[in-house]
């Protein structure tokens, strides 16, 4: 129709398919929809963009409308598959019954692993483009609103080369219901149980500090006055200062590679319930060298069986790219997000090969 | 039969106290503070616009200037589809507003072809029918009391309405038209209730007498004489629902592409498209990037959209006026 | 023969007036009976899901539908009436610095930027408030709290930004002005000019005249228009969510973050992760809105009604 | 062509205020009568029943009898659309549709009734109903111009057009020059003067001066006191009533003394 | 008690149009002088230069000298509210202040000018205006009902005792008794003769027997055409006016055969 863009490429010019998944089966035609987690939104433009490269007549339309409403809306079968910035809850799992086709279960994927950038604003140190470092109790009780200053000895103890202020400590969390906030809080219950008596919720919990909409919201609060402190998805994080975060001895800057790392180093849930779930139980006391423990694993939600072989063979083929190294490469490009590491993309892979197209 | 009326016409004026008039002069002073008074009041009054001028327009020039910087051809013509990252598109541009125009204008226009003529009917009976009966002063105060109904439950009145007839998942245009029609229905009622009621009396009359029947007099005479005024309130209603967006999120949710189907698959319109731009914040730019990639372009996108939402309306006015201009009944000599 | 087909169509076009009318009934009852419909699993539902559910979007703060709406009721008639506060005097000269004070031309030119004004979506007052306004405005509430402290409605410290309930009540004040103030101005306009010159005829001067004859004959219509500014702020979603840094409590302190939430911006902050049982208590919280909208609507109208009958 | 009206024991209610109480009066054919008395007896409201327009006022009804050529107008079986058609009217204030142009305004009842009319017998009946009205002159080059840009005795003549235009047999005139200017007033009274050739005519009007320049007949309304049913007084040809009334309300009324 | 106003070339505008040419009459005190003329004329017009009510009006002004015993209203450090405090003005549709109880309507403009009014003093004051406007017996026993709540003429009254209330040495009236039925007519007549002995009073009516019955003097303004000023053609005592004008339009238009 006039006005539809023509398609782009997805990363500057040179790109070759090289997965042989794509290339061996028929290009994909027909009107396709996804809805789910804001966090993939700007990844799924890219592999939107990348996925049509080879398949020009797929239409792919991705609704960031939040995880929640996006496995809602997967449930009622008015979608091929859902993103989530958290695995399926069981009797979702359960639902899924109705919408997969011969009584099988939906399963989830990790296809985007982005660092939680932990940001702050303050006078001296984020303009000059400077690190905190920090160990997860001290994030933990700042967040709790224990610690109020800039320059309390918890953080200045871990920060003896920095000048800091006697500036008072604004939080800054999310007002909105968000899978970044549970990953971020996850890395307390973790590493931190002590300073952080929460239960695990998408919610934030407490009321120290400001709440704001979204992470655009989060960053912007964090831009808007001195002495604030927030957390965010990598990709936003701007010129705002990150806090590097201690993992064994080291303190870790925040990194792309940081994040696979730790994935790398995490074990699968094998506790979930139903077949071919991929579910990384992310290992915050990673200590491997590098490694950036706060991370946000977000999901593609699909099932093994469609009603319709055109959605299967569609959902199978857009998964397949999606995870493969040209997918995740598109998306780091253009999301800023962590490759997935090879251990967790063979695993998709085997889960995605189980999807049937006849 | 008069003559007992007249009064003798001393009479009234007997028993009358006597009034010492100096008490009741007012002195300098008191003349003076009188004075000051009103000049105080002149000056609060004009303070007081002087104190509402300062945020609404800055908030007019601060959508203004940001949304100028990406406002051109490219940005009304493209959609959001093959945009990626800060990169800019094959045409030159990075992404576009069409398909939230196009959703924007159908989603409205749904929501006018509902609301509109149903308004419009009932108003025409509250006036022509119902001569303040108790039916219609309960239609009356519900209509006004329904102008108060909050936007977002309008979306969930919709979504809700959707998921039960016509099941889970059915997000559309039309779900939206239905959440923005609840909105306008009360406007339209409203506007057109006051038109028609000062379409004056005599023309209704003129019309009888000539033998015409009643729903011709409504159809021919009435509604056409109170045609401007009746365009100009739903003019008023569109601007209302056309800057919606928090009932749209729900029922019409956001889709990259144009879609020009209301009935079927997701539609965006311009202030849920301000709103996605918004929260997007930035877009990223690989370290191999060219110097066109511009990692604050969704910003500047949603302010872009915020002015085209702002010229809409703006045209919308300008093309009320218009008709109602060219409908107007001509004015006395 | 025109006879007898004019009389069929006045039939027909009588009934569908009628209908039109009876339909607005049932559309009130229809947003209810639905809204109702989909909130009931509140009601019939498991009640330890449902405090479950409850509990989670809170924290652990609240566990029963009541004890979550309260705060949430609580912040949303705060920040409205705070809204109205600020608008209505503004709202209130302006109107009739056009109808009564302005030359002429200056207000015919007014009129037609307020009636532009009224039609600003909300999302846009949301981008300017929560980028523009919340930084400027930092200083003078931080003013506001160091000298005005003591009255606790303005406590300290002044929250920077000031994501606070004050910063949201002066935006929705931004934006329910041009709306009291165009009705206000029509209103006004109306004065019965007989009126106005009684006033003056006696010897009043011009304010003395506003106070004798536009004020009392506008009442009502003020009234009326301050309801629909009022309705207005009270469904504001988009510019409180993108703005308000929320909290859950019944507290007064106005230039404190965290404080307070409203029902609208709950939803939409919600809504987009809640899952099936939890738009459910969503709904139940929209309907509870929906309510009180109406009995405030409904209260304001009879009252009016009863000053004009 | 003027067809004769025979009012009788007619009470014309408000709801339930009577307003007009047992009117009796015949009324001539091809003759003026004119309606006088003080404001608020009545004298609207007993015109208004001649051609079934006061029923459109909510809870407005009558009793008694109108019979329009020995037909009673409020039979079960008549239908008021249609006595309107026979019985034309005109207003205080001169009300042409302002939607409309000089040429629409004269063919509204013909057009508004749905019927079809050539644009040639269109153009003979503007023409027809124009001359009638003593108007053609004056706007035969601006037939299209808005009706309404006329001046107020131009607009008054063209309301009279536009009712002459549906071929009535009675034309009922409430106050028609009382918003009118002396000159246009005279224009409109000469018009009435030749217009009885053709139909009958009743007119209301507050101007005792007029009554008896251009009335045949005059009947004296009156009413006891505010609030108070309205009667016919007094019922005379036009110069009795005002050189020789034999009623002394009349009398004083005319001469002045009151009103 | 009364004050004579003299106005000299008095032209009068409404923005560019010259509404009223080169108005010169003497209004004797403690005298009744009416206007009288057809439609149009400027009557009302004239009549709100008396105490510069016509500059409220947009781009309306006046050029000229309107004299209150010597002293001329528009001189430049004339206050125009205490213009308007000094004569008083009665509308043509009574105005009560539909929120104010006849009580407050009495004293409203009384209170404008002095807020510390005592309790005793304020009861006096209603007492003795409302006695004044002949409607004391009527109302006395509901002084704190709406004044909107009675009738036509005695809400006129009603405004007739508001306006004296401020004790005004000059009372204007625009046909105070055109919205009235003829029983408050009079009333508003016999009160007007009364007041005479307290106040200078000027009264425009269409009602020419109103003007011969009440006043002492009376003004005949007349117009050239339709968007012509009008001018004063006549002034002459109400005697002469009405039983031997020396003036061929007055006579035309004083006999009725026109307007
Ligand atoms: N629509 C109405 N509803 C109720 N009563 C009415 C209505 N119209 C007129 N009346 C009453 O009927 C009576 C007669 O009124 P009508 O208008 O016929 O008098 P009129 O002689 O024409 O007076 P005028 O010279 O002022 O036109 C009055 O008492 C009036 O109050
Ligand atoms: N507010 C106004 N603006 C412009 N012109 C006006 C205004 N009021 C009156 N006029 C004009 O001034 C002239 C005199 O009008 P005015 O009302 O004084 O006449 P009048 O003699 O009182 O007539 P009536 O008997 O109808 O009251 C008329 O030509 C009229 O059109
Ligand atoms: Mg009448
Ligand atoms: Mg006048
Ligand atoms: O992607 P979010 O769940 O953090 O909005």
């Amino acid at each position: 129709a006039c006005g539809d863009n023509t398609t782009a490429s997805t990363d500057n010019g040179s790109s070759n398919n090289s997965s042989d998944t794509t290339s061996k089966s028929e290009p994909i035609s027909g009107n396709f929809n996804g809805a789910g987690a804001s966090s993939q939104q700007a990844a799924v433009e890219a592999w939107v963009a990348g996925f049509q490269g080879t398949n020009p007549d797929a239409k792919i339309a991705y609704d960031p409308s939040g995880s929640g409403a996006g496995v809602k809306t997967f449930l009622t079968g008015a979608t091929a598959w859902a993103g989530s910035d958290k695995a399926l809850a069981d009797d979702d799992v359960d639902n899924s019954k109705s919408v997969c086709a011969a009584d099988t279960t939906a399963f989830d994927v990790p296809v985007y692993i982005s660092p939680i950038a932990v940001i702050f604003n303050l006078k001296g140190v984020s303009d000059a483009g400077k690190h905190i470092n920090m160990d997860a109790a001290t994030i933990a009780k700042i967040f709790d609103g224990k610690i109020t200053k800039w320059n309390d000895p918890a953080i200045a103890d871990q920060n003896k080369d920095l000048d800091l202020p006697d500036t008072a400590i604004t939080v800054v969390h999310r007002s909105d219901k968000s899978g970044t906030t549970q990953n971020f809080v996850s890395y307390f219950k973790d590493q931190a149980a002590d300073a952080w008596s929460y239960d695990l919720s998408e919610n934030w919990p407490n009321e120290v500090g400001q709440g704001a909409k979204g992470t655009s919201g989060v960053v912007n609060t964090v831009k808007q006055a001195d002495g604030t402190i927030g957390y965010a998805d990598f990709s936003a994080v701007g010129d705002l200062g990150t806090v590097a975060v201690k993992v064994g001895d080291k303190y870790s800057e925040i990194s792309a590679d940081g994040a696979t790392k730790v994935i790398d180093d995490s074990e699968l849930d094998s506790s979930v319930k139903g077949d071919n779930r991929v579910v990384v139980k992310i290992n915050h006391a990673t200590t491997t060298e590098g490694a950036y423990p706060i991370v946000l694993v977000s999901y593609m939600i699909a099932c093994p069986q469609y009603k319709d072989t055109k959605t299967a063979e569609f959902v199978k083929s857009w998964l397949t790219y999606v995870t493969s190294s040209d997918g995740q490469k598109a998306a780091s490009q253009a999301a800023g997000s962590a490759p997935l590491p090879d251990s967790i993309a063979q695993k998709d892979a085997a889960s995605i090969e189980a999807i049937k197209t006849k | 039969m008069m003559a007992d009326l007249t009064q003798d016409p001393k009479a009234s004026l007997e028993g009358a106290p006597v009034i010492d008039f100096d008490k009741f002069k007012p002195s300098r002073s008191f003349i003076a503070s009188r004075k000051r008074k009103d000049l105080i009041m002149r000056v609060l009054i004009a303070l007081a616009f002087v104190i509402a001028l300062i945020p609404l327009i800055s908030v007019l020039w601060t959508t203004l200037v940001n949304g100028l910087k990406r406002l051109n051809l490219n940005f009304l013509s493209f959609n959001m589809t093959g945009v990626v990252g800060g990169n800019p598109t094959p045409s030159g541009g990075y992404g576009g507003v069409f398909h939230a125009i196009i959703g924007t204008l159908e989603i409205t226009f749904g929501a006018m072809v509902i609301s509109i003529p149903i308004g419009l009917l009932c108003a025409v009976y509250l006036v022509e029918y119902a001569h303040g009966g108790k039916l219609a002063q309960t239609i009356t105060l519900l209509v006004d009391v329904m102008s108060g109904i909050p936007s977002i439950v309008a979306g969930l009145f919709a979504f809700s309405m959707f998921t039960i007839l016509v099941g889970p998942g059915s997000v559309n245009g039309f779900a939206g038209s239905v959440s923005l029609s609840l909105l306008m229905l009360p406007t339209v009622v409203k506007s057109s209730e006051e038109m028609l009621k000062i379409v004056p009396g005599d023309l209704r009359e003129a019309s009888y007498a000539l033998g015409v029947t009643k729903q011709r007099t409504i159809t021919k005479i009435v509604l056409r004489t109170a045609l401007p005024g009746i365009v100009s309130g739903c003019i008023l209603a569109i601007a209302r629902v056309i800057g919606e967006t928090a009932p749209l999120l729900m029922t019409a949710g956001y889709i990259a592409s144009t879609n020009f189907n209301l009935f079927d698959g997701k539609m965006t319109t311009l202030p849920v498209y301000v709103f996605q731009e918004y929260s997007k914040l930035n877009a990223n730019c690989p370290a191999n990037a060219t110097a066109a990639c511009v990692t604050t372009i969704p910003m500047e996108r949603s302010w872009a959209a915020a002015l085209v939402l702002i010229l809409i309306v703006l045209i919308l006015n300008g093309i009320g006026r218009l008709v109602a201009k060219v409908f107007a009944v001509k004015s006395e000599r | 023969m025109p006879a007898a087909s004019g009389k069929t169509a006045d039939k027909v076009f009588r009934v569908i007036a009628y209908a039109c009318g009876i339909l607005i009934l049932v559309v009130l009852a229809a947003v209810f009976l639905f809204l109702l419909f989909r909130a009931w699993p509140l009601i019939g539902g498991n009640q330890a899901d449902n405090s479950k559910t409850i509990a989670d979007f809170t924290g652990g703060k609240a566990n029963g539908f009541w004890q979550y709406v309260g705060p949430l009721l609580f912040g949303t008639v705060l920040v409205s009436a705070l809204a109205l506060l600020l608008s209505f005097p503004v709202s209130i000269g302006i109107a009739l610095f056009i109808s009564h004070y302005a030359p002429k031309k200056l207000a015919t030119a007014l009129s037609y930027v307020v009636d532009l004004l009224a039609a600003i979506p909300s999302v846009i007052y949301g981008l300017w408030g929560g980028l523009i306004l919340v930084p400027a405005i930092y200083p003078f509430w931080n003013w506001v709290a160091t000298y005005l402290g003591w009255i606790p409605l303005f406590a300290g410290p002044a929250a920077n930004p000031s994501r606070t309930v004050a910063t949201v009540a002066v935006v929705l004040a931004v934006m329910i002005l041009p709306i009291i103030t165009s009705l206000s101005r029509d209103i006004f306009l109306q004065t019965p000019r007989l009126q106005q010159e009684a006033a003056l005829a006696l010897g009043a001067t011009k304010w003395e005249m506003v106070k004798l004859a536009v004020l009392p004959f506008g009442k009502s219509g003020v009234v009326s228009a301050s309801m629909l500014g009022l309705g207005r702020a009270l469904g504001e979603t988009m510019a409180v969510l993108m703005i308000l840094s929320p909290g859950l409590n019944y507290s007064f302190k106005l230039l404190q973050a965290s404080q307070n939430q409203t029902i609208a911006a709950n939803i939409a902050a919600q809504y987009p992760e809640a899952n099936d049982l939890g738009v459910s208590v969503l709904i139940g919280t929209g309907l509870v809105l929906f309510l009180i909208t109406f009995v405030v609507n409904y209260v304001a109208r009879k009252i009016t009604e009863k000053k004009v009958g | 062509m003027g067809q004769r009206i025979d009012v009788n024991h007619l009470n014309i209610y408000y709801g339930n205020f009577l307003a007009v109480e047992d009117v009796n009066i015949n009324i001539e054919p091809n003759k003026v009568t004119a309606f006088i008395g003080p404001s608020g007896c009545g004298k609207s409201t007993v015109l208004r029943t001649l051609d079934r327009m006061h029923e459109i006022i909510p809870g407005a009804h009558v009793k008694g009898e109108v019979l329009l050529e020995g037909k009673n107008l409020y039979d079960k079986d008549v239908d008021p659309v249609s006595v309107r058609r026979d019985v034309g009217m005109v207003f205080q204030r001169p009300n042409p549709f302002p939607t409309m142009s000089i040429r629409e305004n004269v063919l509204a009842g013909v057009r508004l009734n749905n019927r079809k009319i050539s644009k040639s017998d269109a153009d003979d009946l503007v023409e027809w109903a124009l001359r009638g009205a003593n108007l053609w002159n004056e706007v035969k080059d601006r037939l299209d111009n808005p009706g309404i840009g006329l001046s107020g005795g131009q607009q008054q003549r063209l309301c009279i057009a536009r009712a002459v235009a549906v071929h009535p047999q009675v034309l009922l005139m409430d106050e028609p020059c009382s918003a009118l200017d002396p000159i246009s007033t005279l224009a409109v009274e000469d018009l009435i003067q030749e217009l009885k050739g053709d139909y009958t005519i009743v007119i209301v009007t507050h101007n005792m001066q007029q009554a008896a320049r251009i009335a045949d007949y005059t009947a004296f309304f009156n009413l006891k006191a505010v609030g108070q049913p309205g009667h016919l007084e007094y019922f005379a040809d036009t110069t009795t009533m005002f050189n020789n009334p034999q009623n002394e309300e009349a009398e004083r009324y005319v001469s002045g003394r009151f009103g």
